[in-house]
């Protein structure tokens, strides 16, 4: 079973040379930290800035230089700054190769449930509706299961939407899955989780064919 | 052309109750915290606030959540703060959440005298209630409206008397884009400038945007999230 | 009667502190020349430059500083420069405070017609309907009567319009004149030219009421 | 991340017959002259370009026309060259003229996934024939649609290897536009700098929108009209 850092790790693998990256807040925000070695990206936050760098060092931290986090940033050499209308023109115009975000509910058919608990107090959608109803190679990020227990891999979404058939691939502590029009595709198990573990843990229609490998991280 | 007032209390001159109003800023980044305490210390109340977030509990638009001055807000991403909450929950405060981009381009539109635009972000989402839904290129897209406000409040690095704007960092975000949408748009400066200063090649917001423009005092410029690395 | 200098520095008397205005080809260029002392106006060109100024010195024409009509022109202290796309925001959004352009036709509901005969060649509109669809505040600068003695001023355009209901004033070598749900209204003659000349020239209604004042150039 | 390529000749691979380009610039102001060299000499033919002028005869797009290459033009303001008035009058070239700003929102919103917006421009005009009209505060618009492009070949004054643009005065019109609206963009600069030495602030075009960059030769620049004034 992989842990957040191991998701992320796992992820990274995906990232191509020259790309432009969008990674959501939490479990995303680490594969940063995990770009393969000779490979170069360029990470979007979408407040407005591309070639976001680490942090800044202690004391080096400016008020007008923070990601869609809200936290303290640096820039890369050759970073660009946007207004936010140039930015979403980025992400809505599919300039952006990779997006990867979390969410509480993905469906089988590629629905995403991201933003909302009815009931309880709503902090609104972001830019999380722009990106997923735009970018082509959408990735979500997750852990299998609800604190609780539940799958978080559905038939359908209960939670009010964040958009529709537009996730590609799921990548979470169990295991690694392409969206097809039949439902989750497995391709790799998480080290020592078995297929039958990931059967039990997603509620969603699961394709398994053939020979399922471990992943390596 | 000199569109230089003397301070916030000047600026905000004709904000009544019950206006509609845009403030530039992403979180607490670029935000016109001259004006927002002007507002305040004014007590102007039954504004509609756009907005993409609602500040925090002590500072930004949350000052004016805690006097009740806000009576809706439209924004993105809100709830950085317990009265924000409490006014939520309560129904003291109506809520309208768009989606960042939408929020953003309708701003633009606005500005440009293009009243409305397809976009595909919230198809199939509660964001679309009501909405024409059309199909473009194999893919369902809603309509959305273009916003104004009776004033823009926007926070700039540098400015001068013809209201020519230079944005610093990510604090630009949504600034220029609201800067266009306000009938009258009221820019506050960290450093107001001899015109000719700002290379006119590297503009933001061309002073036509602005109606007036003061340099602002005493910026705290509030961290939301300090993040650090240590040295190794 | 007005010759074109004349028409320029009329309409330049309409001219108001603070103003930003997009002056065509033709006529309106030259009210630039005109503008009265002690008014502050910054003229906007919509192939992307506000504060335009004059036509440089010899020797120092800049291939990359042209007006819509493609001259070499001058940045005063002040200017900006943007795209193209926002400068039509300007235009579209009416952050404009006054267009002044020429016609071949103008009707005396306010349509326009510069752009297009049938059966010449076609230039193209340029920014043409995009200022007149758009602008609160439209002068067309144009003689009264076109080369074969024919009036411009019609009850309705013969040519293929630019836009609909958009003329506010038209300024002409024989007169001034708003534009009212009834019709032209007869504002000023010009110098030694009588109310019955001005009729004789118009096609189109002409509300005279009252003592048409002499207008002062 | 490099997107360098040697040349004109090496940046227009890929650019084939029928193919729909997107060139900036206004008048023969801000054009890619180097690429328009690289075309003529390639002769690929048949060609739709969207571009607000057309060049005069033996500068700018008015060197495809010479040679026939363009099949159709969708512009703005044309026919400042005798070659395009004898194609268009014969009907050897198709023509679609279309409102200078109505063409600059087209290419911003085919580059920002915005398929479809309503403006003013055209009412009432040939221009509305066949399109939607709607009515928004008190005022009809018109629905207009996209474009993009195969290929947007833009040309700017600074960038770096990342493919970030820095444009010089009005030279930079409709190039950022079209720079977000082609599948491939392509950037000719007058000089290619380091990354870095480009303050991201003053960053007009983001490296995002460009797939290739090179740093053009033997700029001609041509003022179309020279207008000056005598020293008094």
């Amino acid at each position: 079973m992989l842990d957040k850092n191991g998701i992320a790790k796992r992820i990274a693998k995906e990232l191509q040379d020259g790309w432009y990256v969008n990674l959501g807040i939490g479990i995303p925000t680490l594969i940063a930290n995990y770009i393969p070695q000779g490979i170069s990206v360029e990470f979007q936050s979408e407040n407005g800035i591309l070639g976001m760098g680490p942090f800044p060092f202690e004391g080096e931290e400016d008020a007008d230089l923070i990601n869609a986090g809200k936290q303290t940033i640096t820039a890369m050499k050759g970073a660009s700054i946007f207004d936010s209308a140039t930015s979403f023109a980025m992400i809505r115009g599919q300039h952006i190769n990779l997006t990867v975000l979390g969410a509480m509910e993905v469906a089988d058919n590629g629905d995403i449930a991201n933003w909302k608990i009815p009931g309880r107090m709503v902090k609104g959608m972001g830019g999380a509706m722009d990106l997923v109803a735009s970018a082509e190679n959408i990735i979500v990020a997750m852990m299998h299961t609800n604190k609780r227990g539940q799958s978080k891999l559905l038939r359908q979404c209960t939670l009010p939407l964040t958009g529709t058939r537009c996730v590609k691939k799921v990548v979470t502590n169990l295991a690694v899955m392409d969206i097809t029009p039949n439902g989750f595709k497995l391709l790799e198990r998480a080290p020592g989780v078995s297929v039958e573990d990931i059967q039990n843990a997603t509620e969603g229609r699961l394709i398994v064919e053939g020979d399922i490998p471990e992943m390596e991280v | 052309m000199n569109k230089i007032v003397a301070n916030a209390q000047a600026a905000i001159e004709g904000i009544e109750d019950e206006m509609t109003l845009m403030l530039g800023g992403f979180g607490l980044c670029g935000i016109p915290e001259n004006c927002i305490a002007a507002l305040v210390e004014k007590n102007i109340t039954g504004l509609t606030c756009i907005s993409n977030n609602a500040g925090v509990d002590d500072f930004g638009l949350g000052l004016l959540l805690q006097k009740r001055q806000i009576k809706k807000m439209i924004s993105s991403y809100v709830g950085e703060n317990d009265e924000f909450e409490r006014q939520m929950l309560s129904g003291e405060l109506d809520v309208d959440l768009i989606p960042q981009g939408s929020l953003a381009a309708r701003c633009q539109a606005g500005g440009s005298g293009i009243p409305a635009f397809f976009t595909p972000a919230g198809y199939g989402t509660e964001v679309a209630h009501g909405k024409e839904v059309r199909w473009f290129n194999g893919k369902p897209h809603i309509l959305e409206m273009a916003l104004t406000a009776d004033f823009a409040i926007v926070k700039a690095w540098k400015g001068d008397r013809f209201g020519n704007l230079m944005y610093k960092g990510t604090a630009r975000n949504f600034n220029p884009l609201m800067a266009m949408a306000g009938k009258i748009t009221i820019a506050e400066v960290e450093e107001l400038v001899e015109p000719g200063e700002l290379d006119p090649n590297h503009i933001h917001t061309p002073g036509i945007f602005v109606q007036r423009i003061f340099q602002g005092v005493d910026y705290e410029k509030r961290i939301e999230q300090r993040t650090v690395r240590t040295r190794s």
